[in-house]
């Protein structure tokens, strides 16, 4: 193995920059595909536990898409064929119109997807519960909505908090996959790095210490989380 | 106050109830008993429309709960549940159960609510616990709680599903106390129990099942006294002897 | 454009496409079994007594569970030519990194799935007489992997998904073979729309089955 | 051939690894057998042909490892590959990794766009999108010349020639900058050739060669000798034509002067 | 046969058992009630070292339970023992439970161990329902075969820990007529149980035990005729009255 091994790379100009700019990419990826994610897999989660039949089914079948197609091909979907499928104006503005299109497809894309999986976590929270308390709060003349909103929602969110925290970081991991439609993240940009400088080792280790910072921040955050929101005698779900 | 007429509920291709039909008059206290699986609790939870039925009526002071167009969440407002597991929210303090409802559906104001809350409390002895969560307190002591909590609501009748079957053997009476106090209130009760010590004390009749159909209906001392049909008879010896 | 779609061009590249597949599904399964093999060793090794031993497993598990799975291809992708000294074909060490990355959820299952067995039953073996080793082989394993099956099984329909990440580094799965007749046709809405239904029925059946498995054996 | 590492592991396996390019037209690319073919590949397999007499193993096996421009040069300094036939610019950072043989292909950075785009120069590019693959000597010249004139461009990273064309077709980018003559096998592959166009002055000069492992004098000689024996012979001349004169694409390239004096003078004598 | 000297278990910091001592002899019925987390299950566990503890000694048919060199599964092979939840093993049939441990810990031969599977299920009047899966079975049934499985080792001695408590009312008395029978028979037995009627019918001794200390431990009938303690006795009058 003859290698010359040179770590300056790493805080020299502009590889320093590429890294903060593509960490920088991979944060906010996440973090807006993570806001999709939350609200739209809550209503799917909480659809999937409703008594309407045309709800769940609706739900379901979304559930059943997006988890069953892998995220690699639902972003060459959304990248190249989706725009295609599109009257021609809408569709050059989904290319070129909206803001950031790549960065704006990545998010969209994760975020969809992953609200699948968001969906199925909220759902096992809230059916962990129990038929029970939704009959107690029924009983006690609340309307299904305000048993969601006083009684389910309220311990369901707190059951799931480990589940999401890992649906998190998964959707944190996954924003890698940005890099097949020319999102410049972090990893794209070790990569670019690595091209330039033929420094691999040093760029992928900066790469892998940088996710494994944040997997770490966010598990001590949702440590606290768990903490402050706890119930005495309340477990919650264990993370996948 | 309660007519039941003719119910019958299937799960599927399994019938649950079978052509039921009672009735409770006001400040009656009605115990139903009879072997696992019988439909005891699904034939209360029919009472007040948590479990929909597809044959026969239910009127609750006139007001049918098989009707779609009645306003279910405030019939159910108006007869308070208790179960088996208790089921108070886990989330909230004793004194927010007691209130949450006061507050979301009757509309009350906080303060008329806590105050409320605070004098039941007081009725079941546990005005000491009204910070805790529920968790922090013995089965017997949450099974008091919840039913503060449906007479937070003014009730004009109550339901019991086996209010006493997951309780530890010791915390049981404290429990039938409280019950027994509300029967002599004058309380309309539907009580699903097999504690038949409780049933001769207070009950004014007693609707025993199997399989789905009311098989006995008929007087406390007809029931515990006369030779009832076979199948009560072999539960009551079941029941009755250890 | 899609009014002119050409399903022709898929039949006229299938057997290219089927390759690709085999590709696909080779790696998922030497994945699975490989996952399985060091998961199971793993997990033991985070159940065991010994402190040095779980906290290397532990340690293992976390770094692999922190890293994006592109991220590891990548690394090994270059590593493991560096580490052997000699050439090794690209698939050879994606292999190699699915199965590392793979063991490490692996043995997080095989975990839960030990530790899904009530104590109960733990105490019940024991009060009978029979030994720790006899315990786990005819009271403990046979439950927990009853447990798991369905979960194991979720784990393989997700694996066979992110195979398609070999992608980036380009050795001809199924994705990248479909991706390639796009480019030399130029029919790039056929082919793709065609890689989303071939996965998704695959997947969809997939976990039909294990839904079907867990309602008959009440999982 | 003991003083060759890599001749030593060629031997010992009876196999050759041999990066190629999966759309790189017509230089290397997967031709609808689903084999690579084109004219480095064509060049290679007389290296080959070469090795194998130098090893004296007749049935020398060529294993096929299909590289990226992201994965190319990696591939050959860790040694997964023997010989990379691609589309490969020689250049003076690369050969702190790896070597070359001598220069077969000369081009450069030009712009494709659309007809009536109005877009000829770089210059015209201001404000507009265009695609870049990540990792091309192109994308280093466009950025570099970008940033030396002020330009403002906004652009689409792309993982390789296909998508980046894709963009100009389906109008997500203005305009694909890469070696011109990659730019003229795109259009000619596409659905409408008549409707694209090559611009612009060179941004670059890009000298394509076979690329080799660093660090093996002998078995780099061995190539060099096999390709200056073609140019002198005229074969290379007849073998550049069946790909680019007009070629089975259509590319129609005929042999510019600058590669016929580069042929001449790469011709060493023995 | 069964010695307890002195015997404590800590979790942590908190006191399980607290210098618990007694003895049962031989075909002896000892009764063990008190609130919960008295310390019941923990004590009947230590008895065949599933729980360890920390101070004291017991010994069963004088060997001592706590002794390093002791061979714990041969002991606890010769001590039967059933659990509040049954704890079949739910991945084969009634009868391959009942078999399990005696071709593996006994090593009977498959006809041997088949014919006493058979034979004990026919006493629990079972025997139709050896090859199904305990989910198949109802609670009682489920304890019962339970009680088969711990027989099929020839035990010298059986502990149960609340065997009816997770029961139906109306399978209570299944269960307890097997036990009774069992009592009659001879066998040694330690019975946590709140039946005091099964108490009262069967057993010799009864012990009471409240925060980890046995506070009572007398002959039935002085536990049930004389007054005991004041715990013992709040105890009684709580779990008797209903
Ligand atoms: N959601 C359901 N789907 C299908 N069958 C059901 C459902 N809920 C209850 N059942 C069945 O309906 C029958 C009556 O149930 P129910 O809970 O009313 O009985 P119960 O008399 O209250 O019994 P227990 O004493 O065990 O509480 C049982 O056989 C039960 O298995
Ligand atoms: N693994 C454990 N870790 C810590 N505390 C425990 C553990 N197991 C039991 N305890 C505690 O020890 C005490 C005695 O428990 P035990 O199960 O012996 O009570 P019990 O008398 O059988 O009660 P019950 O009637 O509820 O079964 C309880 O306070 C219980 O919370
Ligand atoms: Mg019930
Ligand atoms: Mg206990």
């Amino acid at each position: 193995m003859n290698y010359n091994w040179d770590w300056g790379v790493l805080v020299r100009e502009p590889y320093l920059e590429w890294l903060t700019s593509g960490f920088t990419w991979t944060i906010v990826v996440s973090l807006t595909a993570w806001v999709l994610a939350f609200s739209l897999g809550s209503v799917i989660g909480i659809m999937r536990t409703t008594n309407s039949n045309l709800l769940r089914r609706i739900a379901t079948c979304y559930v059943e898409l997006f988890r069953n197609i892998p995220l690699l091909v639902q972003m060459f979907l959304w990248y190249f064929v989706f725009p295609e499928l599109l009257p021609q104006d809408a569709g050059m503005w989904v290319k070129r119109g909206m803001p950031m299109p790549e960065f704006t497809t990545a998010a969209i894309c994760l975020g969809l997807y992953t609200a699948s999986r968001v969906a199925e976590q909220v759902r096992a929270g809230i059916n962990s519960i129990g038929q029970g308390q939704r009959n107690a709060g029924l009983a006690m003349g609340l309307t299904p909505a305000q048993v969601y909103r006083y009684v389910l929602l309220p311990v369901a969110y707190r059951i799931i908090v480990p589940p999401l925290t890992s649906e998190f970081l998964t959707i944190f991991k996954n924003s890698s996959v940005a890099l097949t439609i020319g999102v410049l993240e972090t990893t794209a940009q070790a990569r670019q790095i690595e091209e330039y400088t033929f420094q691999g080792f040093e760029a992928f280790t900066a790469a892998t210490v940088l996710y494994i910072i944040v997997t770490s921040i966010v598990m001590l955050l949702m440590r606290f989380v768990e903490g402050r929101v706890s119930i005495p005698g309340m477990i919650s779900l264990g993370a996948k | 106050m309660i007519q039941l007429q003719d119910v019958s509920k299937w799960y599927g291709d399994f019938q649950v109830l079978d052509t039921c039909s009672t009735a409770v008059s006001k400040g009656e206290v009605v115990v139903v008993c009879g072997p696992s699986g019988s439909g005891k609790s699904t034939l209360i939870k029919c009472v007040n429309g948590l479990e929909p039925f597809q044959k026969g009526d239910i009127t609750v002071d006139d007001v049918s709960v098989g009707d779609k167009a009645t306003d279910l969440p405030k019939l159910r407002s108006r007869i308070g549940m208790v179960f088996q597991n208790f089921e108070l929210f886990p989330h909230i303090t004793v004194a927010e159960n007691i209130k949450l409802a006061q507050l979301k559906v009757l509309n009350r104001n906080e303060a008329e609510a806590g105050q409320k809350a605070m004098q039941l409390l007081e009725r079941v002895e546990l005005a000491d616990q009204a910070d805790k969560f529920p968790a922090q307190l013995s089965g017997g002591q949450q099974q008091r709680v919840a039913i503060a909590r449906a007479l937070a609501m003014d009730p004009i009748a109550m339901l019991f599903d086996e209010p006493t079957s997951a309780l530890d053997p010791e915390m049981i009476n404290e429990v039938l106390d409280v019950m027994v106090e509300l029967a002599s209130d004058g309380m309309t009760m539907m009580v699903v129990t097999h504690e038949m010590g409780f049933a001769r004390r207070v009950a004014n009749r007693v609707i025993f099942m199997d399989e789905g159909r009311i098989e006995e209906d008929c007087s406390k001392d007809e029931f515990f006294d006369s030779q009832r049909g076979d199948r009560a008879q072999t539960f009551l010896s079941k029941i009755l002897h250890h | 454009m899609f009014n002119n779609f050409d399903g022709k061009v898929v039949l006229d590249n299938l057997h290219f496409l089927i390759e690709g597949m085999q590709t696909t599904l080779l790696l998922t399964v030497v994945a699975i079994i490989g996952g399985l093999l060091l998961g199971t060793l793993l997990a033991l090794a985070r159940l065991s007594p010994f402190k040095t031993l779980s906290f290397v497993a532990g340690t293992y598990v976390n770094f692999f569970r922190s890293m994006p799975l592109i991220l590891v291809i990548f690394w090994f992708y270059f590593l493991v030519p560096h580490i052997l000294g000699r050439p090794v074909g690209g698939f050879y060490s994606v292999l190699v990194a699915f199965v590392l990355f793979e063991a490490a959820y692996y043995c997080e299952i095989m975990r839960a799935g030990i530790q899904s067995v009530r104590q109960g039953q733990i105490y019940a073996g024991q009060a009978l007489g029979l030994t720790y080793q006899q315990n786990m082989r005819y009271v403990v394993l046979p439950q927990a992997f009853r447990n798991m099956i369905p979960i194991l099984m979720t784990q393989a329909i997700i694996l066979f998904q992110d195979t398609s990440l070999v992608y980036v580094v380009g050795i001809k799965d199924f994705l990248v073979s479909a991706d390639l007749v796009a480019n030399r046709e130029n029919r790039i809405l056929e082919m793709f729309t065609t890689v989303a239904i071939v996965y998704f029925v695959i997947c969809l059946s997939g976990s039909l089955f294990i839904r079907r498995l867990q309602e008959k054996f009440n999982l | 051939a003991a003083d060759s590492p890599v001749l030593t592991r060629i031997k010992e396996r009876g196999t050759v690894n041999m990066g190629h390019r999966e759309s790189s037209v017509p230089f290397s690319y997967i031709g609808s057998d689903g084999k690579p073919q084109g004219y480095s590949i064509d060049l290679c397999m007389k290296f080959i042909d070469a090795i194998k007499a130098e090893t004296g193993l007749a049935d020398l096996k060529i294993n096929y490892v299909p590289v990226t421009s992201q994965t190319r040069i990696a591939l050959m300094a860790n040694g997964t590959i023997d010989l990379e036939c691609g589309s490969t610019t020689n250049n003076l950072t690369r050969q702190k990794q790896v070597d070359y043989l001598p220069v077969t292909f000369i081009t450069g950075t030009k712009i494709a766009s659309k007809k009536g785009s109005g877009i000829t120069e770089i210059e015209d590019l201001d404000g507009k999108v265009v695609a870049l693959s990540l990792g091309t000597t192109n994308e280093k010249a466009i950025k570099r010349v970008a940033a030396e004139k002020g330009i403002k461009l906004k652009t689409v990273m792309v993982k390789d020639h296909p998508q980046g064309w894709l963009s100009v077709e389906t109008g997500r980018a203005d305009a694909y900058a890469s070696d011109h003559v990659l730019l003229y096998g795109l259009i000619s592959k596409s659905k409408d050739p008549s409707q694209f166009q090559v611009t612009g002055r060179f941004l670059s000069y890009d000298p394509y060669g076979i690329m080799v492992p660093r660090n093996d004098s002998t078995y780099r000689r061995l190539g060099i000798l096999t390709l200056a024996d073609l140019m002198r012979s005229g074969e290379a001349h007849k073998i550049y034509d069946k790909w680019f004169n007009p070629g089975p694409t259509g590319i129609n390239m005929p042999l510019s002067d600058t590669l016929k004096k580069a042929f001449e003078i790469q011709a060493l004598p023995h």
